[in-house]
Protein backbone atom coordinates (compact mmCIF):
# COMPACT_ATOMS: atom_id res chain seq x y z
CA UNK A 1 0.00 0.00 0.00
CA UNK A 2 1.37 3.51 -1.16
CA UNK A 3 1.63 5.95 2.16
CA UNK A 4 1.28 9.84 1.11
CA UNK A 5 2.75 12.67 3.59
CA UNK A 6 2.05 16.35 2.94
CA UNK A 7 3.36 19.56 5.00
CA UNK A 8 4.46 18.95 8.77
CA UNK A 9 3.97 15.93 8.94
CA UNK A 10 5.74 14.59 5.41
CA UNK A 11 8.96 17.13 7.02
CA UNK A 12 9.01 15.00 10.37
CA UNK A 13 8.55 11.37 8.56
CA UNK A 14 11.39 12.67 6.34
CA UNK A 15 9.83 11.66 3.25
CA UNK A 16 7.07 12.60 1.10
CA UNK A 17 5.94 8.77 0.41
CA UNK A 18 6.49 5.13 0.90
CA UNK A 19 5.36 1.80 -0.13
CA UNK A 20 3.92 -0.35 3.43
CA UNK A 21 3.41 -3.82 3.68
CA UNK A 22 0.51 -4.27 6.56
CA UNK A 23 -0.11 -7.06 9.20
CA UNK A 24 -3.61 -8.52 8.73
CA UNK A 25 -4.42 -6.84 12.27
CA UNK A 26 -4.24 -2.81 10.38
CA UNK A 27 -8.31 -2.58 9.44
CA UNK A 28 -8.56 1.35 10.00
CA UNK A 29 -7.34 4.58 9.46
CA UNK A 30 -6.95 4.78 13.35
CA UNK A 31 -5.42 1.26 13.55
CA UNK A 32 -2.65 2.47 10.71
CA UNK A 33 -1.56 5.83 12.74
CA UNK A 34 -0.78 3.37 15.51
CA UNK A 35 1.21 1.02 13.69
CA UNK A 36 3.08 3.67 11.92
CA UNK A 37 3.41 5.24 15.61
CA UNK A 38 5.68 2.38 16.18
CA UNK A 39 7.95 2.66 13.52
CA UNK A 40 10.60 4.83 15.02
CA UNK A 41 11.51 8.29 16.26
CA UNK A 42 10.46 10.27 13.50
CA UNK A 43 6.50 8.37 12.76
CA UNK A 44 5.86 9.06 16.58
CA UNK A 45 6.94 12.78 16.44
CA UNK A 46 4.56 13.37 13.54
CA UNK A 47 1.72 11.60 14.83
CA UNK A 48 2.13 12.84 18.12
CA UNK A 49 -0.95 14.39 18.56
CA UNK A 50 -2.85 12.03 16.29
CA UNK A 51 -5.95 14.28 16.80
CA UNK A 52 -5.27 16.35 14.73
CA UNK A 53 -3.72 14.71 11.76
CA UNK A 54 -6.26 14.21 8.61
CA UNK A 55 -6.14 10.85 6.38
CA UNK A 56 -7.62 10.45 2.97
CA UNK A 57 -8.65 7.02 1.63
CA UNK A 58 -7.55 7.09 -2.67
CA UNK A 59 -8.13 10.82 -2.08
CA UNK A 60 -11.40 11.02 -0.46
CA UNK A 61 -11.19 12.40 3.50
CA UNK A 62 -11.06 9.89 5.66
CA UNK A 63 -12.21 9.22 9.56
CA UNK A 64 -9.93 7.31 12.10
CA UNK A 65 -12.77 4.55 12.13
CA UNK A 66 -12.93 4.22 8.15
CA UNK A 67 -11.55 0.82 7.02
CA UNK A 68 -9.10 0.85 5.07
CA UNK A 69 -9.67 -2.24 3.10
CA UNK A 70 -8.58 -2.03 -0.35
CA UNK A 71 -7.22 1.10 -0.32
CA UNK A 72 -4.45 1.80 -2.90
CA UNK A 73 -3.11 4.93 -1.90
CA UNK A 74 -3.68 6.56 2.15
CA UNK A 75 -2.53 9.90 3.02
CA UNK A 76 -2.20 11.46 6.18
CA UNK A 77 -1.75 16.09 6.66
CA UNK A 78 -2.53 18.14 8.95
CA UNK A 79 -5.68 20.53 8.68
CA UNK A 80 -5.48 22.19 5.54
CA UNK A 81 -4.29 26.06 5.48
CA UNK A 82 -6.02 27.14 1.49
CA UNK A 83 -4.77 29.74 -0.40
CA UNK B 1 -13.39 27.40 -17.40
CA UNK B 2 -12.85 24.60 -15.96
CA UNK B 3 -9.93 23.78 -12.77
CA UNK B 4 -6.29 24.23 -12.59
CA UNK B 5 -3.96 24.10 -10.60
CA UNK B 6 -0.36 25.36 -11.44
CA UNK B 7 2.94 27.21 -10.58
CA UNK B 8 2.56 29.75 -12.83
CA UNK B 9 0.39 33.04 -12.72
CA UNK B 10 -3.05 33.67 -14.34
CA UNK B 11 -4.57 36.57 -16.75
CA UNK B 12 -7.32 37.72 -14.56
CA UNK B 13 -8.76 39.51 -17.37
CA UNK B 14 -8.63 36.73 -19.80
CA UNK B 15 -10.06 34.21 -17.40
CA UNK B 16 -13.38 36.70 -17.13
CA UNK B 17 -13.54 37.36 -20.35
CA UNK B 18 -13.58 33.37 -21.16
CA UNK B 19 -16.44 33.27 -19.40
CA UNK B 20 -18.72 35.89 -21.44
CA UNK B 21 -16.96 35.34 -25.22
CA UNK B 22 -19.01 34.11 -27.55
CA UNK B 23 -22.21 34.25 -25.79
CA UNK B 24 -24.74 36.65 -24.72
CA UNK B 25 -26.34 34.74 -22.02
CA UNK B 26 -24.36 35.89 -19.40
CA UNK B 27 -25.58 39.41 -17.73
CA UNK B 28 -23.33 38.74 -14.41
CA UNK B 29 -19.14 37.49 -13.79
CA UNK B 30 -18.23 37.81 -10.21
CA UNK B 31 -14.27 37.07 -9.31
CA UNK B 32 -12.10 36.66 -6.41
CA UNK B 33 -8.41 37.20 -6.56
CA UNK B 34 -6.52 35.84 -3.25
CA UNK B 35 -2.96 37.71 -3.22
CA UNK B 36 -0.18 37.03 -1.00
CA UNK B 37 0.34 39.45 1.59
CA UNK B 38 3.69 40.55 3.00
CA UNK B 39 4.13 42.46 6.05
CA UNK B 40 6.57 40.11 8.10
CA UNK B 41 6.46 37.97 5.48
CA UNK B 42 9.32 37.03 2.64
CA UNK B 43 7.55 34.13 1.15
CA UNK B 44 5.64 31.37 1.49
CA UNK B 45 4.84 27.91 -0.01
CA UNK B 46 1.72 26.44 -1.43
CA UNK B 47 1.63 22.44 -1.06
CA UNK B 48 -0.92 20.36 -2.66
CA UNK B 49 -2.01 16.99 -2.78
CA UNK B 50 -2.18 16.58 -6.50
CA UNK B 51 -4.52 14.33 -8.14
CA UNK B 52 -7.23 14.77 -4.67
CA UNK B 53 -7.08 18.86 -4.69
CA UNK B 54 -8.33 18.67 -8.42
CA UNK B 55 -10.66 16.16 -8.00
CA UNK B 56 -11.90 18.00 -4.53
CA UNK B 57 -11.96 21.38 -6.13
CA UNK B 58 -14.22 19.51 -9.29
CA UNK B 59 -16.53 18.20 -6.62
CA UNK B 60 -16.73 21.51 -5.15
CA UNK B 61 -17.08 23.23 -8.50
CA UNK B 62 -20.34 20.35 -9.50
CA UNK B 63 -21.81 21.05 -6.11
CA UNK B 64 -21.90 25.13 -6.68
CA UNK B 65 -23.27 23.74 -10.13
CA UNK B 66 -26.14 22.36 -8.52
CA UNK B 67 -27.11 24.97 -5.72
CA UNK B 68 -26.72 28.18 -8.40
CA UNK B 69 -27.89 28.55 -12.05
CA UNK B 70 -24.30 28.87 -13.19
CA UNK B 71 -22.93 29.45 -17.10
CA UNK B 72 -19.57 28.83 -16.09
CA UNK B 73 -16.82 28.50 -13.74
CA UNK B 74 -13.08 28.91 -13.52
CA UNK B 75 -10.95 28.34 -10.59
CA UNK B 76 -7.07 28.81 -10.86
CA UNK B 77 -5.03 27.73 -7.48
CA UNK B 78 -1.04 28.64 -7.62
CA UNK B 79 1.30 25.88 -5.55
CA UNK B 80 4.92 26.40 -5.43
CA UNK B 81 6.74 29.42 -3.96
CA UNK B 82 5.26 32.88 -4.20
CA UNK B 83 6.49 36.56 -2.97
CA UNK B 84 4.52 38.74 -0.97
CA UNK B 85 2.09 40.59 -4.34
CA UNK B 86 1.90 37.10 -6.39
CA UNK B 87 -1.70 35.97 -7.15
CA UNK B 88 -2.54 33.22 -5.37
CA UNK B 89 -5.78 31.56 -5.88
CA UNK B 90 -8.70 33.00 -8.97
CA UNK B 91 -12.23 31.90 -8.46
CA UNK B 92 -14.38 32.85 -11.77
CA UNK B 93 -18.07 32.69 -12.12
CA UNK B 94 -20.84 33.44 -14.48
CA UNK B 95 -24.60 33.68 -14.31
CA UNK B 96 -27.66 35.43 -15.68
CA UNK B 97 -27.70 37.29 -12.83
CA UNK B 98 -25.39 38.77 -9.59
CA UNK B 99 -26.75 36.62 -6.85
CA UNK B 100 -25.65 33.48 -8.06
CA UNK B 101 -22.43 34.58 -9.55
CA UNK B 102 -21.65 36.17 -5.68
CA UNK B 103 -22.99 33.61 -3.99
CA UNK B 104 -21.25 30.53 -5.57
CA UNK B 105 -17.75 32.26 -5.81
CA UNK B 106 -17.65 33.07 -2.21
CA UNK B 107 -18.74 29.24 -1.48
CA UNK B 108 -15.89 28.15 -3.42
CA UNK B 109 -13.64 30.89 -1.83
CA UNK B 110 -14.68 29.52 1.53
CA UNK B 111 -14.42 25.70 0.65
CA UNK B 112 -10.82 26.51 -1.00
CA UNK B 113 -9.75 28.41 2.42
CA UNK B 114 -10.85 25.83 4.21
CA UNK B 115 -11.20 22.68 3.60
CA UNK B 116 -9.06 22.39 -0.29
CA UNK B 117 -5.92 19.93 0.39
CA UNK B 118 -3.49 22.65 0.40
CA UNK B 119 -0.74 23.66 3.15
CA UNK B 120 0.84 27.14 3.66
CA UNK B 121 4.58 27.27 4.87
CA UNK B 122 5.76 31.08 5.61
CA UNK B 123 8.95 32.19 5.96
CA UNK B 124 9.67 34.85 7.92
CA UNK B 125 12.64 36.56 9.33
CA UNK B 126 12.55 34.79 12.07
CA UNK B 127 12.43 31.51 10.50
CA UNK B 128 10.04 29.23 8.43
CA UNK B 129 6.64 27.75 10.23
CA UNK B 130 3.11 26.18 8.38
CA UNK B 131 0.63 28.09 9.21
CA UNK B 132 -2.18 26.99 11.17
CA UNK B 133 -6.33 26.76 10.13
CA UNK B 134 -8.31 29.71 11.37
CA UNK B 135 -10.95 29.39 13.15
CA UNK B 136 -12.72 32.43 10.88
CA UNK B 137 -12.20 30.60 7.53
CA UNK B 138 -13.85 27.28 9.45
CA UNK B 139 -16.94 29.26 10.76
CA UNK B 140 -17.52 30.74 7.09
CA UNK B 141 -16.62 27.69 5.26
CA UNK B 142 -19.14 26.25 7.91
CA UNK B 143 -21.91 28.86 6.71
CA UNK B 144 -23.17 26.42 3.91
CA UNK B 145 -23.62 23.38 5.62
CA UNK B 146 -26.72 22.30 6.31
CA UNK B 147 -28.48 23.95 3.42
CA UNK B 148 -28.65 21.32 1.81
CA UNK B 149 -28.04 18.46 4.17
CA UNK B 150 -27.88 15.89 0.77
CA UNK B 151 -24.98 17.67 -0.36
CA UNK B 152 -22.78 17.78 3.08
CA UNK B 153 -19.54 15.99 2.87
CA UNK C 1 -9.32 53.54 -8.34
CA UNK C 2 -12.40 55.96 -7.85
CA UNK C 3 -15.62 55.96 -9.54
CA UNK C 4 -16.10 56.80 -12.87
CA UNK C 5 -19.08 57.19 -15.73
CA UNK C 6 -18.48 56.71 -19.43
CA UNK C 7 -19.55 55.88 -22.88
CA UNK C 8 -16.07 53.52 -23.55
CA UNK C 9 -15.90 49.84 -22.51
CA UNK C 10 -13.04 49.61 -19.51
CA UNK C 11 -9.93 46.81 -18.95
CA UNK C 12 -10.83 44.66 -15.90
CA UNK C 13 -7.90 43.11 -15.70
CA UNK C 14 -6.04 46.11 -15.32
CA UNK C 15 -9.11 47.80 -13.12
CA UNK C 16 -8.10 44.77 -11.09
CA UNK C 17 -4.66 44.94 -10.95
CA UNK C 18 -4.87 48.35 -10.14
CA UNK C 19 -5.83 47.80 -7.04
CA UNK C 20 -3.20 45.82 -5.81
CA UNK C 21 -0.18 47.75 -7.69
CA UNK C 22 2.97 48.72 -6.00
CA UNK C 23 1.33 47.36 -2.66
CA UNK C 24 1.66 43.98 -0.78
CA UNK C 25 -1.29 44.45 1.87
CA UNK C 26 -3.58 43.33 -0.36
CA UNK C 27 -4.82 40.19 0.52
CA UNK C 28 -8.27 40.03 -1.85
CA UNK C 29 -9.59 41.56 -4.65
CA UNK C 30 -13.02 40.97 -5.59
CA UNK C 31 -15.06 41.79 -8.48
CA UNK C 32 -18.12 41.78 -10.29
CA UNK C 33 -18.95 42.57 -13.59
CA UNK C 34 -22.46 43.29 -15.58
CA UNK C 35 -22.99 42.69 -18.87
CA UNK C 36 -25.91 43.37 -21.11
CA UNK C 37 -27.54 39.97 -21.87
CA UNK C 38 -29.35 39.00 -25.25
CA UNK C 39 -32.32 36.96 -25.76
CA UNK C 40 -34.90 39.15 -27.63
CA UNK C 41 -33.22 42.32 -26.85
CA UNK C 42 -31.49 43.91 -29.70
CA UNK C 43 -29.98 47.10 -27.85
CA UNK C 44 -30.47 48.76 -24.87
CA UNK C 45 -30.03 52.53 -23.97
CA UNK C 46 -28.49 53.83 -20.49
CA UNK C 47 -29.70 57.10 -19.17
CA UNK C 48 -28.39 58.54 -16.26
CA UNK C 49 -28.47 62.33 -14.37
CA UNK C 50 -24.50 63.14 -14.97
CA UNK C 51 -23.58 64.79 -11.76
CA UNK C 52 -25.93 63.06 -9.39
CA UNK C 53 -25.07 59.48 -10.61
CA UNK C 54 -21.09 60.39 -9.92
CA UNK C 55 -22.37 62.13 -6.27
CA UNK C 56 -24.66 59.13 -5.21
CA UNK C 57 -21.54 56.27 -6.18
CA UNK C 58 -19.28 58.29 -4.66
CA UNK C 59 -21.52 58.19 -1.48
CA UNK C 60 -22.27 54.92 -1.30
CA UNK C 61 -18.43 54.20 -1.76
CA UNK C 62 -17.89 55.67 1.21
CA UNK C 63 -20.29 54.16 3.17
CA UNK C 64 -18.84 50.77 2.19
CA UNK C 65 -15.53 52.04 3.58
CA UNK C 66 -17.09 52.56 6.53
CA UNK C 67 -18.36 49.37 7.09
CA UNK C 68 -15.76 47.42 5.76
CA UNK C 69 -12.41 47.66 6.50
CA UNK C 70 -11.40 48.60 2.29
CA UNK C 71 -8.12 49.22 0.80
CA UNK C 72 -9.44 50.07 -2.05
CA UNK C 73 -12.72 50.60 -4.63
CA UNK C 74 -13.12 51.15 -7.92
CA UNK C 75 -16.95 51.67 -9.93
CA UNK C 76 -16.93 52.10 -13.61
CA UNK C 77 -20.62 52.57 -14.69
CA UNK C 78 -21.25 52.87 -18.56
CA UNK C 79 -24.00 54.93 -20.13
CA UNK C 80 -25.37 54.90 -23.73
CA UNK C 81 -26.21 52.76 -26.07
CA UNK C 82 -24.77 48.56 -25.58
CA UNK C 83 -25.30 45.91 -27.29
CA UNK C 84 -26.10 41.99 -25.92
CA UNK C 85 -22.83 41.15 -24.72
CA UNK C 86 -21.25 44.13 -23.85
CA UNK C 87 -19.94 45.15 -20.52
CA UNK C 88 -22.06 47.77 -18.42
CA UNK C 89 -20.58 47.75 -14.77
CA UNK C 90 -17.72 46.74 -12.98
CA UNK C 91 -16.85 46.82 -9.59
CA UNK C 92 -13.56 46.10 -7.67
CA UNK C 93 -13.01 45.96 -4.18
CA UNK C 94 -10.08 45.19 -2.34
CA UNK C 95 -9.45 44.60 1.52
CA UNK C 96 -6.90 42.22 3.39
CA UNK C 97 -9.40 39.73 3.50
CA UNK C 98 -12.27 38.10 1.13
CA UNK C 99 -15.00 38.45 3.50
CA UNK C 100 -15.05 42.70 3.07
CA UNK C 101 -14.09 42.51 -0.10
CA UNK C 102 -16.84 40.37 -1.22
CA UNK C 103 -19.31 42.03 0.98
CA UNK C 104 -18.53 45.60 -0.04
CA UNK C 105 -19.12 44.46 -4.19
CA UNK C 106 -21.94 42.98 -3.09
CA UNK C 107 -23.08 46.14 -1.49
CA UNK C 108 -22.18 48.44 -3.97
CA UNK C 109 -23.78 46.48 -6.34
CA UNK C 110 -27.33 46.37 -5.26
CA UNK C 111 -27.42 49.71 -4.78
CA UNK C 112 -25.96 50.15 -8.51
CA UNK C 113 -28.57 48.08 -9.62
CA UNK C 114 -31.70 49.77 -7.64
CA UNK C 115 -31.47 53.18 -6.70
CA UNK C 116 -28.48 54.88 -8.94
CA UNK C 117 -29.65 57.29 -11.13
CA UNK C 118 -29.44 55.36 -14.06
CA UNK C 119 -32.78 54.08 -16.57
CA UNK C 120 -32.75 51.57 -18.50
CA UNK C 121 -34.60 51.89 -22.21
CA UNK C 122 -34.65 48.24 -24.21
CA UNK C 123 -34.70 47.93 -28.20
CA UNK C 124 -36.91 45.03 -29.16
CA UNK C 125 -38.10 43.13 -31.97
CA UNK C 126 -41.12 44.05 -31.24
CA UNK C 127 -40.69 47.88 -29.81
CA UNK C 128 -38.75 49.99 -27.66
CA UNK C 129 -39.63 50.24 -23.92
CA UNK C 130 -38.21 51.81 -20.79
CA UNK C 131 -37.18 48.67 -18.09
CA UNK C 132 -39.54 48.98 -14.68
CA UNK C 133 -37.65 48.82 -11.31
CA UNK C 134 -37.28 44.48 -10.71
CA UNK C 135 -38.89 43.77 -6.99
CA UNK C 136 -36.16 41.14 -6.04
CA UNK C 137 -33.25 43.88 -6.89
CA UNK C 138 -35.11 45.97 -3.91
CA UNK C 139 -35.47 43.17 -2.07
CA UNK C 140 -31.61 42.45 -2.20
CA UNK C 141 -30.80 46.02 -1.60
CA UNK C 142 -32.77 45.96 1.52
CA UNK C 143 -30.56 43.22 3.01
CA UNK C 144 -28.37 46.26 3.85
CA UNK C 145 -30.58 48.47 5.64
CA UNK C 146 -31.00 48.14 9.14
CA UNK C 147 -27.66 46.99 9.73
CA UNK C 148 -26.20 50.91 10.38
CA UNK C 149 -29.40 52.27 11.11
CA UNK C 150 -27.46 56.04 11.19
CA UNK C 151 -26.29 55.25 8.33
CA UNK C 152 -29.64 54.58 6.51
CA UNK C 153 -30.52 57.15 3.84
CA UNK D 1 -35.08 77.26 -11.46
CA UNK D 2 -33.78 74.86 -13.46
CA UNK D 3 -35.93 71.55 -14.26
CA UNK D 4 -34.39 68.40 -15.48
CA UNK D 5 -36.36 65.29 -16.43
CA UNK D 6 -35.29 61.37 -17.54
CA UNK D 7 -36.41 58.71 -18.77
CA UNK D 8 -40.00 58.60 -19.95
CA UNK D 9 -41.17 61.68 -18.03
CA UNK D 10 -38.08 63.29 -20.46
CA UNK D 11 -39.64 61.47 -23.61
CA UNK D 12 -43.40 62.67 -22.24
CA UNK D 13 -42.74 66.31 -21.82
CA UNK D 14 -40.42 66.42 -24.94
CA UNK D 15 -37.44 67.96 -23.45
CA UNK D 16 -34.06 67.12 -20.93
CA UNK D 17 -34.77 70.42 -19.02
CA UNK D 18 -36.30 74.24 -18.99
CA UNK D 19 -35.71 76.97 -16.48
CA UNK D 20 -39.10 77.89 -14.54
CA UNK D 21 -40.46 81.21 -12.61
CA UNK D 22 -42.41 79.46 -9.76
CA UNK D 23 -45.54 81.50 -7.75
CA UNK D 24 -44.88 81.90 -4.40
CA UNK D 25 -47.57 79.59 -3.86
CA UNK D 26 -45.30 76.33 -5.10
CA UNK D 27 -43.59 75.42 -1.37
CA UNK D 28 -42.66 71.66 -2.00
CA UNK D 29 -41.74 69.38 -4.69
CA UNK D 30 -45.56 67.72 -4.46
CA UNK D 31 -46.59 71.84 -5.14
CA UNK D 32 -44.18 72.20 -8.04
CA UNK D 33 -45.51 67.91 -9.84
CA UNK D 34 -49.32 69.85 -9.30
CA UNK D 35 -48.14 73.05 -10.78
CA UNK D 36 -46.64 71.02 -13.67
CA UNK D 37 -49.64 68.82 -14.27
CA UNK D 38 -51.84 72.18 -14.79
CA UNK D 39 -49.01 73.37 -17.82
CA UNK D 40 -50.27 71.01 -20.71
CA UNK D 41 -50.99 67.74 -21.88
CA UNK D 42 -47.38 66.66 -22.05
CA UNK D 43 -46.78 67.19 -18.36
CA UNK D 44 -50.40 66.27 -17.60
CA UNK D 45 -49.32 63.01 -19.30
CA UNK D 46 -45.83 62.52 -17.99
CA UNK D 47 -47.49 62.84 -14.33
CA UNK D 48 -50.55 61.19 -14.80
CA UNK D 49 -49.66 58.57 -12.14
CA UNK D 50 -47.30 61.28 -10.02
CA UNK D 51 -46.84 58.79 -6.96
CA UNK D 52 -44.32 56.68 -9.18
CA UNK D 53 -42.10 59.70 -10.25
CA UNK D 54 -39.15 60.32 -8.21
CA UNK D 55 -37.63 63.62 -7.30
CA UNK D 56 -34.23 65.06 -6.48
CA UNK D 57 -33.40 68.70 -5.37
CA UNK D 58 -30.53 69.60 -6.04
CA UNK D 59 -28.95 65.91 -6.82
CA UNK D 60 -30.52 64.69 -3.67
CA UNK D 61 -33.22 62.59 -3.30
CA UNK D 62 -36.20 64.41 -2.29
CA UNK D 63 -40.03 63.44 -0.69
CA UNK D 64 -43.63 65.08 -1.93
CA UNK D 65 -43.75 67.14 1.16
CA UNK D 66 -39.94 68.39 0.70
CA UNK D 67 -39.56 72.03 0.69
CA UNK D 68 -37.63 73.44 -2.54
CA UNK D 69 -37.12 76.89 -0.84
CA UNK D 70 -33.46 77.83 -2.29
CA UNK D 71 -32.94 74.96 -4.61
CA UNK D 72 -31.69 75.27 -8.22
CA UNK D 73 -31.97 72.05 -9.70
CA UNK D 74 -35.08 70.10 -9.35
CA UNK D 75 -35.30 66.48 -11.47
CA UNK D 76 -37.93 64.15 -12.06
CA UNK D 77 -37.55 60.62 -13.61
CA UNK D 78 -39.12 57.30 -13.38
CA UNK D 79 -37.79 54.64 -10.42
CA UNK D 80 -34.26 53.53 -11.05
CA UNK D 81 -33.62 50.58 -13.35
CA UNK D 82 -29.59 50.88 -12.98
CA UNK D 83 -26.88 49.17 -14.95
Amino acid sequence: MRLLYFAWVRERIGKPDEEVDLPASVRTVGDLVAWLQGRGEEYAYAFENAAVIRAAIDRNHAKPDTAIAGAREIAFFPPMTGG
Amino acid sequence: MGVRLQREDFDIGAEIAALSAGRTDVGAVASFTGICRGGDIVAMTLEHYPGMAEAEIERHVEEAQSRWPLLGVTVIHRHGRLVPGDNIVLVATASQHREAAFAAAEFLMDYLKTRAPFWKKEERAGGDGWVEARQSDDAAAARWSGRRPEAAE
